[in-house]
């Protein structure tokens, strides 16, 4: 689905002959920029980010990403972003249990990770009840501000 | 030497930043907000840290996500370009204190020097001329009353925390004391969280002049001559240039003398501005000290060939001066004009939105700096500094009709800029002739 | 001075002109082609006539078009930029006839420079040093043997007419001369309308050093040094720089002399070039005389401050220069890479089409000397040059370090350009060091 | 008839997203740039031209022209460019009677005009046989290659 929708949005671009499409719902998000209009995208500038955790969110054209998720069609998944930069954390120290794992029920406010800002430990509190679909950053790794920490399956109301 | 950086700033000034870096072979961390995505300094630096939204006070000026950034990408220092961060000794302290290299002076310096009464008391103390006023916070109207009976009408009320034309009352008869202490204060509190203010004779129409400090961890300094930086805009830098009209070899001397004994008195390091006023009888007087690059430092690059923004890294990793007062070589003449992009003709009102078609000037004698390109959206989030266009000559008039020759060349559509302003400056006759000063636009050319 | 001046030509040189006409408040009127239309000198000047269809022989060479668009614009003068007509002498006397400034030197030292083996044989006589080889054209294989027996071989034979590395072969030994020489003069025939030749020693890795000559109607002649212009792909300059690694002050003292005694052995005034060949003994030769602005001028500029189309302007108007050689300061470092639109990667074919996104380098010390612009079609009938990046810093390794910096910020989609092959020039580790030669880009970075 | 003419095409070029539109047909020439896309257009570097003559067609958007011109929707005009550049004349020396004038028939060879080139008198001639309709430049003034100089009614064939 996922991918199908993407190349459907390109065809209305070509058509509409936009430069820019940026879509957001509770089951997608994705922002698409054409190069030969932005003139940021093409640039090469050598490889960014030595650190693979960031080296996804710091790339123009996110397609690749969602691609890679493999959303099946009528999954309505919600993104927790970090809310800081600094390292992400599993666990609350290395020897304890990690605050979540895949398939999980959470609740709001429930912490579900942690990331380290300057030494300090700032956990991460969920912002919807469901289901811990997916854990998207490795224990250790660095974050920056609005990276995809979590993809939640929410609850039914 | 660092094997990279982290640059803590945004637009053409950290564009600068990495261009300097990469020349040294120096690796770079941009970092930006959510709407800088689409930066320019994101793209030339090896790697980039989203590090908060729009709103400065949560990214750029957000000391902690900016720290953790240099800690997650392993950057030995940090350069905070001008603004933002540049000048807050906190900001310098916590870098230290994490065993990340500041780029700039230490926090004790920019500490003294960002109280600018303190900056005065130690002027005083070691010999530096200033303008006649307080040495001590006002305290009452009373205070204010006696300080003035010395120098009496007009004067000037200025911010202790202050520097950068904020905050800053001219008050020209007892009439308009107390409110203007009023609002004063309440401006000064807002600004700098400081509402203390000090008085200084109001000079008339005096130019402002700066000299150009380097000074190495090992005691070495020299001064690289003045900047002229009289024509502004509400206390805003309009047009620099270097060297200044108003000063022969002799006052040179003498001023950048009395700038390093400013500098040594605060045993300062790294690249730093001593700022003065001149009067009409070549009387000049301390105001301020930068702690900081500056955004003119272009036009002391041009006539000195000299790398500011490398000397600052090269300082900070604790290198020796590679030069001393007998290799600086002055020559020719620079001048700047700070694009904007605001409206001039309503009342400098900011103007944003997306640059359509964009033609940069270029040629002999002419630098650009500007993190714009076609298609960029200037955001309404920041500075309106968009671009600066320095031109070199061999000597003023060569300058000016080279910068005329590059405004008329610059196309940027879809936003106004303050290039109209410039031509209009410009081809002044009394801007030809080298007689301007600070109340330049509003008395002369009636901006 | 003139009131207005103009350009017979197109693309960057044409914008170079115009920048300093205009920096001089003269008038300029541009001439420009069907295939030009959408042209940046056209926007630039104040004035602008077409002169013909795309074809060049049509346009910019068709002299009676471009002295009558002169006529009827009221120019007084005209720059004929590089090729094209630059070095045309019916064309320079043409202007004279019609009482139209030529801007550079008389017609007859045109044509005494053209003819090649006429200028050796002026330089022998002024006690200049040749390459070993002939003095006369060649008029029979014997006569060609019998210089060739003095020189020995591998030898070169080149275009009396010639100039711009056309026409020129080497021969290896004398079963190949026979077809070498009748292959040359057919290509010189076509070339330069001229089938004459002559014989040159071939230099083992010999390198390229130009000495730039100023000299007024009144007996006054400097040189500003020197130029090397050694990185060469099929006997075309690509890569120039100010100075040379190979020249110490004595020899650049010694081949400035020479220059200048070449010079005035033709009584040369305006603008020029002598070129040299230097050998790995530091053993100097003449080849040829320029005789007018070269693309590669930038160089200079950037290490002596001084506008050489200025200069032009000035001594074409029989102004005295207004310098001697004491006030001349060489400092600094400068390097220049010529941007062509070709592909590197496909025999260096013509890459024409239309500019897609375009961010061209800027800041410290950076030049570009340009007329393409975002979205502009690059056509398909001039020459392939398209851009020259020019950098200056305080050492070569600077200005190495700069341009690498510039080449990697330089973004031109949507055609191919030399700029890969300039980068690994630039990177590559006999470059860095200076050893280099006129053969270096085939022989070490086997291109 | 020639201003909805351009309209349309306007609404063509609006619609496909073009950058630039040339056409020309025997009763009609017109080349439309949009000033966001060229980036040539819109530079402001004062006015082009002391010489009125020439400054219609050094300008980059001739559609202005074309309205002055008023031409009845039938009307199918032929126009005669300059070979060269130079001062134009309508007559062969100041005193002889001009070459053509306005409702002139003319025949393919007839001479029309003539064009001064460094001093030499270059005759023009006409390329259709038909009515002279408009004389376009003024005696004695200057011309640049492919100056439109006559607008010439073609005979019926």
């Amino acid at each position: 689905m996922d991918l199908k929708r993407v190349k459907r949005l390109m065809t209305i671009m070509e058509k509409e002959n936009l430069a820019e499409l940026e879509l957001e719902d509770e089951e997608f998000k994705v922002k698409i920029t054409k190069p030969e209009f932005g003139v940021v995208a093409p640039l090469s500038v050598g490889h960014k980010y030595g650190i693979p955790a960031i080296t996804t969110t710091s790339k123009k054209i996110p397609i690749k990403e969602f691609e890679k998720e493999k959303l099946t069609p009528n999954l309505r998944l919600v993104k927790l972003t970090s809310p800081m930069v600094g390292f992400f954390y599993h666990s609350q120290t290395p020897t304890s249990p990690p605050y979540v794992k895949v398939g999980d029920k959470i609740t709001v406010s429930q912490m579900v990770g942690a990331v380290e800002v300057m030494g300090v430990i700032n956990e991460i509190e969920a912002k919807v009840s469901g289901e811990i679909k997916k854990i998207l950053v490795e224990d250790g790794h660095p974050v920056e501000y609005g990276q995809p920490l979590f993809l939640i399956e929410p609850e039914e109301e | 030497m660092f094997k990279k950086i982290l640059i803590a700033n945004r637009g053409e000034i950290a564009i600068r930043i990495i261009r300097a870096a990469k020349e040294l072979n120096i690796r770079t961390v941009a970092v930006y907000s959510e709407a800088d995505r689409d930066s320019l300094h994101l793209q030339y630096a090896d790697e980039a840290v989203c590090i908060g939204p729009a709103s400065s006070q949560d990214s750029y000026l957000n000391i902690p996500q900016i720290i953790s950034a240099a800690l997650i990408t392993g950057a030995e220092a940090i350069h905070p370009g001008y603004g933002f961060l540049a000048e807050n000794p906190k900001f310098a302290e916590i870098c230290e204190s994490h065993g990340i290299n500041f780029i700039g002076p230490a926090s004790q310096t920019i500490t003294m020097m960002g109280d600018k009464l303190e900056a005065r008391r130690l002027m005083k103390h070691a010999g530096v001329p200033l303008i006649p006023g307080s040495i001590k916070p006002i305290e009452s109207i009373k205070d204010a009353l006696r300080i003035i009976e010395k120098i009496d009408y007009p004067v000037m009320i200025k911010a202790c925390g202050g520097g950068g034309g904020k905050g800053i009352r001219i008050v020209w008869n007892k009439d308009e004391l107390e409110r203007a202490l009023e609002l004063a204060a309440a401006e000064a509190n807002a600004a700098f969280k400081n509402p203390s203010l000090y008085i200084e004779r109001y000079l008339h129409e005096p130019r402002h002049i700066e000299i150009q400090i380097l000074a190495d961890k090992h005691g070495n300094m020299v001064h690289l001559g003045e900047r002229e930086c009289s024509i502004q805009h509400r206390h805003q830098k309009l047009i620099e240039e270097a060297p200044s009209s108003a000063l022969d070899d002799k006052l040179r001397t003498r001023m950048g003398e009395m700038a390093l004994k400013a500098a040594k008195a605060v045993k300062y390091n790294n690249v730093g501005t001593v700022e003065f006023l001149l009067d009409k009888n070549k009387r000049f007087y301390f105001i301020e000290m930068n702690t900081r690059i500056q955004v003119e430092h272009p036009v002391t690059e041009f006539i000195t060939g000299i790398d500011l923004v490398k000397e600052q890294i090269y300082l900070a990793a604790g290198e020796k001066l590679s030069f001393s007062k007998k290799d600086i070589d002055l020559s020719g003449h620079a001048l700047e004009c700070r694009i904007n992009a605001v409206n001039p003709d309503n009342g400098f009102s900011p103007s944003c939105g997306k640059i359509q078609n964009l033609i940069l000037p270029g040629g002999i004698g002419v630098r650009v700096d500007t993190h714009i390109y076609p298609n960029y959206t200037v955001p309404p989030n920041y500075d309106a500094l968009i671009a600066k266009i320095i031109t070199y000559g061999l000597n003023r008039n060569e300058a000016i009709a080279r910068m005329n020759r590059a405004l008329e060349e610059c196309l940027i559509e879809g936003i106004k800029t303050t290039i109209p302003l410039h031509q209009k400056i410009l081809n002044h006759e009394a801007f030809k002739k080298g007689n301007i000063h600070t109340h330049f636009l509003s008395c002369v050319v009636n901006v």
